[in-house]
């Protein structure tokens, strides 16, 4: 089918769905890249005007990607909640677009109501809104999931601590776990990116955590960021694991880029669950995505990469997880060029895998080859935490010596949280309090109080 | 009147000395200190201009003919800094005029070498030829092509370049994205039988070499060790680590 | 099942015939409604262009001409649409080549039209001209200069333009930015004794002149009157203002 | 006073206070255009580390402009109380910066220092922050001004209603005034900018509004933003002026260039003060200002930008504002090239003028020749709502149909009010919850249930 406006004397058409929903993006330059995006201004508000006119319902009948061909369309057809949708099932994308800004939209008509979404949907009516928009959306959602913490609950907000290390070098990974810890970071999860993947070492990894959060009672857990096979190799082995990670696409060329498909995460999650060590919770999942990995591996299906995007969180929600994030200046300029463009997809990610029902959490990150710098991060702490996000990253200084690239820091969480009166977990405030990190409201005590610091500065020492 | 002092000092910072990570900066009320944020400014003002500053080439060859290798040049079709940043794509490419004269240097190589600049020259300058040296005794055996010199390069230039050479293996050596903390750190990516079209999940990755990372001697051997698994299996990339495996959990097994 | 409806219609939408402004949209929650969030990102996206379309120049002459004025043609130091934009000093100076042409036409003048596209060359195409042959019949007894069309002009730049042709008042006729709602909107400056240096207090302004405004008649009417005040007083600005009043208290008093 | 700095082994060089302030200046078109930026990121830092090390006392030392060329200089100099600097007067810029971040300044300490500071010194030190340093500052900065409502109680938000129209109709305005009010705007004050300066017709707009306000007793105040000079005129002419409105500049110059001088204003303000129209208060002053007018026209001494708008808060300081606006994106690209340079000058115009101890509003706007857009107002909407800005404006659909330029609506307003859970004054939200526009949370109500709206439509009907 095919899609159209006019605007004065000239007139605009799409030949399908998906050219139309890549028209209508907002400029990025990966859908540049990838010959995608509107030549014009002009002609992307003429898709979004055309966009503002498909039914919901068109979604269902006309899938981006053929069902055939990509078992990620498999999953999303074949897990619609046709009863969820019924709700919105006569609306226009631009008549949801109202209706989900409408105060008739509350937190819990939107939980009932996430189950009956496609990605696909979610990615149209995005496109048709305002950074200001995607802000008020997101906030109505509420996604709270539980490990041995309580995440995503309204005016709170998650911290992973990311204490990477170029050789993982034990004792440095734990003097970044320390001073994150010190900080009142780590609420999220406390994951090691590893630069290495000798099963042996990466064990050890693992170990070290679980020892530190045992010995110290701290109310969250851990994960070591390898390829999942290896992580269900060490739930074999009988490695102490949290959460299994993995970086997930939204489409299945991509997953297999990354060497995955659905079944093998069916049969991590099954392995974690399997470990029952959460104690508050069962979500054993933590999932990592960005826009622009479908292109880059050459995956992408003529689908822009926000759509992709959105895809991936179809795959994220049919494995219950703890945590979502997606990485989102992660790869580089080739795909978001600046600020501008990482702030707007930031946004986008979020709210989108909110209203999926998805605990979404945001790497505010940019590498040292794009247009941006820390007073492009202020500007998204400040939006994503107004948007209600349920965590956000930790790393030393906001740099990270392994990856190359600059996420946020230990501070940053820190004046977030005084910015926006954002609160940590339940749990996570109360053992603060205790061990005399921070006071009751959560504002850190000045660091000659902490009764913690040197049983834990001890640990560090004798690590590895 | 004596000044009063607003910056709270964190007193784990003798935990500095484990890691080069920025720990133990210290704040002022919820705030980074100036001087750290000044710090962190100027790092990144350099590390952007790390991104820029060119590959010398003539310099890398004449270090490498120096020890003895022969050396091709390419460039890819990336006719800017700013279009090789904008599009990868073209950076996997070679121009047609370098293909074509790659064609004459075709033979039976069991590894190519490419030595591409990527986001970091500076890497690529610093370690590549180091790196070459401590592999080169470990490869006695095998046929290596002349030493390829790419600029503008990705990763996947690699491939089409060990396609035009005739070569088993590509080996690529390039710049990775310099870190505030790390503008010179190299990678390393090896690809079997490389030909246009191979992905990543196709190849086999060493990363983080540099002085503060993973040290060149050790990535070298890594790296013969890696080139060996990958011509014994005739495979790269995450069938490689399973095969491996196998044979490991092979010789252990009695 | 029918849809819900969720967009709030506004009670006084009858109040919309008694303005342009973007009124009584409605909203759906607290935020705009998606026909009229398009809407203006339609109008955003065009009045971008706005800025962008060129004078022709062709077309203006013709116009003019076949009134009867005679035309100069000028363009300032700004060498492109980009340059014009971030350098407004360019914008104000003649091109060398330009002042000295001018000089060619220097006389004892009392006035000289400057027709610049400023940041609507659509205001100036479409309402320059009108205004011209309104305005002309109110000062047939002063002697005027030929009409200058000048290009990437800024208002200043008929402060030299005047020196140059020795006019007594030099008048921009000059495309305002264009609004979202208002593409086509015309300025009038009028700056006595022009020569450069002169700054803004030293004119005068009439503007938002096109149909949904200020009407060309009017604004002709006005700018009559002022140059025949500047004339009088000897002077523009703030100035002229005071002097105006003083006039009109005089002429007031028995 | 030279001032130098060494990288590695490049040295650079400052040849005073002047140059070092323009080249530790954030990047912004306009300082380019002055030729006064620094030319490399690197000799930017560089300036940044310098300026760090002087001590905030060599501003009184220094002169940026000469003491006896201008009066602005001379009236910061001539006002500066020495007393009230005396806590931070052994600092240098940059322990200035930890100082005002740390716990230590609170908001009462930070009010009790304003009158120690000189517009210098607070720009020094802004250059010095981040996003996030602005915003976490310009937090603790409470001011609090009166006429007939009480705008800057934190937690609280006023709007300006600016119900602009290009030939001045008095029905048009008054539509656009209704519109607004029924959305809950106008608590900052009603305030028309004139199309036309013919007195009579302003004298006109005056009693329109005067009548409005006093016929349903709404606890705001109104401004016609014409010249001063035709103020003090009406003022004398006998017509109802609330508040007397100027553009102010940073130097003598720049203000000679708008027609005035200091006597000018504080004969406007005597004359203002005369009438005694206030109710809660006798701030009767509402100044407008923005970066680049100086160097518009002129008038900037080679001085960067950012310190030139300082100096005008220095001005506006004099007079006890109700409301100083900084219209931060109005001019055009070649002052604040893009939304990210507008959102940065923002930022710091607003922490500037509230550590200066002024009512800082901020007009967030852009015109159609810069490279901004309404994501752009939307972050930078959230980040000053997270600032604590007294006062945005409202216009209808962001549209001013007069000055030609995209400002925040009446819709934006209510977004920020949502997103962060901002107030109106609290005489206002009373009296919105008396007419039933909003219920008592400030929520607006369904427009049906809006007791005021006939008698206000027949007010708009019967204008002019
Ligand atoms: C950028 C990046 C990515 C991007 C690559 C996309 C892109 N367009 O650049 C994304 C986010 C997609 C990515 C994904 C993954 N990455 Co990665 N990535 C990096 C990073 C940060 C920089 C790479 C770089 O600068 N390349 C240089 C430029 C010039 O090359 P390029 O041609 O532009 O980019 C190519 C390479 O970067 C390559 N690539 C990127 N990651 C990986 C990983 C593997 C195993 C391989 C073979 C290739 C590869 O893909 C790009 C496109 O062809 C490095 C860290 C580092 N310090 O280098 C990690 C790193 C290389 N990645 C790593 C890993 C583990 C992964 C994943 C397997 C994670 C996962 N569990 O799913 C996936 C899968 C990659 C795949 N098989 O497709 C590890 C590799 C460890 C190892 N020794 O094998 C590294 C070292 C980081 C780490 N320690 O976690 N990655
Ligand atoms: C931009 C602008 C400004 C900018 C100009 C700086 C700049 N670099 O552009 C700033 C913010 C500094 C400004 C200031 C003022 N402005 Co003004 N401005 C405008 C605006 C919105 C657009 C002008 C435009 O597009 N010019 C076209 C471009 C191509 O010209 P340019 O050479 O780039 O810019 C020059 C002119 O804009 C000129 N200019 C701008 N405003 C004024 C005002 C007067 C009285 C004069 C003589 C010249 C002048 O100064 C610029 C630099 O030389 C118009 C509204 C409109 N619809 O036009 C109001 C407008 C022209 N300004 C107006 C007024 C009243 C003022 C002030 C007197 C306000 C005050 N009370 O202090 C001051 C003082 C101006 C002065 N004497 O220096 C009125 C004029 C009314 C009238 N009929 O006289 C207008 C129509 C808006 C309004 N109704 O309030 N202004």
């Amino acid at each position: 089918m095919s899609y159209a406006t006019t605007i004065g004397s000239r007139r605009y058409g799409f030949a399908d769905l998906r050219t139309l929903m890549a028209k209508a993006s907002p400029l990025r330059s990966g859908d540049q890249l990838a010959g995608l995006a509107a030549a014009t201004r002009e002609e992307r508000v003429a898709a979004k005007l055309a966009l503002a006119d498909v039914p919901l319902a068109r979604f269902l009948d006309e899938a981006l990607i053929p069902y055939e061909d990509d078992e990620v369309t498999r999953l999303i057809v074949d897990t619609h909640d046709a009863a969820r949708f019924a709700p919105v099932a006569a609306l226009t994308v631009g008549a949801f677009r109202d209706w989900l800004l409408s105060d008739q939209a509350t937190p819990e008509v939107l939980r009932d109501l996430a189950p009956g979404l496609t990605p696909e949907m979610v990615a149209a009516v995005s496109k048709l809104m305002r950074n200001q928009d995607l802000i008020l959306v997101a906030r109505k959602c509420h996604v709270v999931t539980r490990f041995r913490s309580t995440i995503g609950l309204p005016g709170h907000l998650a911290v992973r601590l990311q204490p990477n290390h170029p050789t993982d070098d034990p004792r440095g990974i734990m003097a970044s776990t320390l001073d994150g810890l010190m900080y009142g970071a780590g609420d999220a999860v406390i994951g090691i990116n590893p630069a290495g993947d000798d099963p042996a070492r990466l064990a050890a990894l693992w170990s070290m955590l679980d020892t530190l959060i045992a010995r110290f009672e701290i109310p969250t857990q851990s994960c070591v960021l390898t390829h999942v096979t290896r992580q269900i190799d060490a739930i074999e082995a009988g490695v102490p694991v949290d959460l299994v990670f993995q970086s997930i696409g939204g489409t299945e060329a991509v997953n297999k880029s990354f060497g995955i498909d659905l079944a093998l995460l069916r049969q991590a999650r099954d392995a974690a669950l399997g470990l029952g060590r959460g104690t508050l919770g069962n979500n054993v999942m933590y999932f990592e995505t960005g826009q622009g990995s479908a292109l880059s591996a050459d995956a992408h299906h003529g689908v822009d990469q926000q759509t992709c995007e959105v895809r991936a969180y179809a795959v994220a929600r049919a494995f219950e997880p703890l945590l979502v994030n997606t990485v989102v200046g992660f790869i580089g300029p080739e795909y978001l060029y600046d600020g501008k463009q990482i702030l707007r997809a930031a946004l986008e990610d979020h709210c989108c895998g909110k209203l999926l029902g998805l605990p979404m959490g945001v790497d505010i990150c940019y590498t040292n080859h794009a247009e941006a710098d820390q007073d492009d991060m202020d500007a998204l702490l400040v939006m994503l935490g107004a948007a209600g996000v349920n965590f956000i990253m930790g790393v030393p200084g906001a740099d990270d010596i392994m990856l190359n690239y600059q996420s946020t820091s230990f501070h940053d969480a820190l004046f977030l949280r005084r910015a926006l009166g954002l609160r940590h977990t339940p749990e996570f405030a109360a053992w603060l309090d205790k061990v005399g990190v921070a006071d009751a409201s959560g504002r850190l005590r000045d660091a000659a109080d902490t009764d913690v610091l040197p049983a834990l500065t001890a640990l560090v020492e004798s690590a590895g | 009147m004596s000044a009063p002092v607003a910056r709270l000092e964190d007193r784990w910072a003798t935990l500095r000395e484990l890691t080069a990570a920025r720990i133990a900066l210290g704040r002022c009320g919820a705030s980074l200190p100036t001087g750290e944020t000044l710090a962190f400014e100027l790092a990144h003002a350099q590390a952007r201009d790390a991104v820029l500053i060119p590959l010398d080439v003539e310099a890398l060859k004449t270090d490498l003919e120096g020890s003895g290798w022969h050396t091709l040049r390419v460039c890819s079709r990336a006719s800017s800094q700013q279009a090789y940043l904008a599009r990868p794509d073209w950076g996997r490419r070679l121009r047609t005029e370098d293909a074509a004269e790659l064609l004459a240097s075709k033979g039976r190589y069991d590894v190519v070498f490419v030595i591409s600049d990527g986001l970091s020259a500076r890497a690529v300058q610093e370690h590549a030829a180091a790196l070459l040296a401590a592999v080169a005794p470990l490869l006695r055996d095998l046929a290596i092509a002349p030493v390829v010199i790419a600029t503008r390069a990705r990763v996947a230039l690699a491939d089409e370049v060990g396609e035009a050479l005739g070569a088993r293996i590509a080996v690529s050596l390039i710049g990775e994205r310099p870190g505030l903390s790390s503008p010179d750190s190299l990678g390393i990516y090896l690809t079997y039988d490389p030909k246009l079209g191979r992905n990543d999940g196709e190849r086999n990755c060493i990363s983080n070499v540099r002085p503060a990372g993973l040290p060149v001697a050790e990535a070298a051997a890594q790296l013969a060790a890696m080139i060996r698994a990958a011509l014994h299996a005739k495979l790269s990339g995450i069938g490689l680590h399973a095969e491996c495996q196998q044979a490991l959990a092979e010789s252990a097994s009695p």
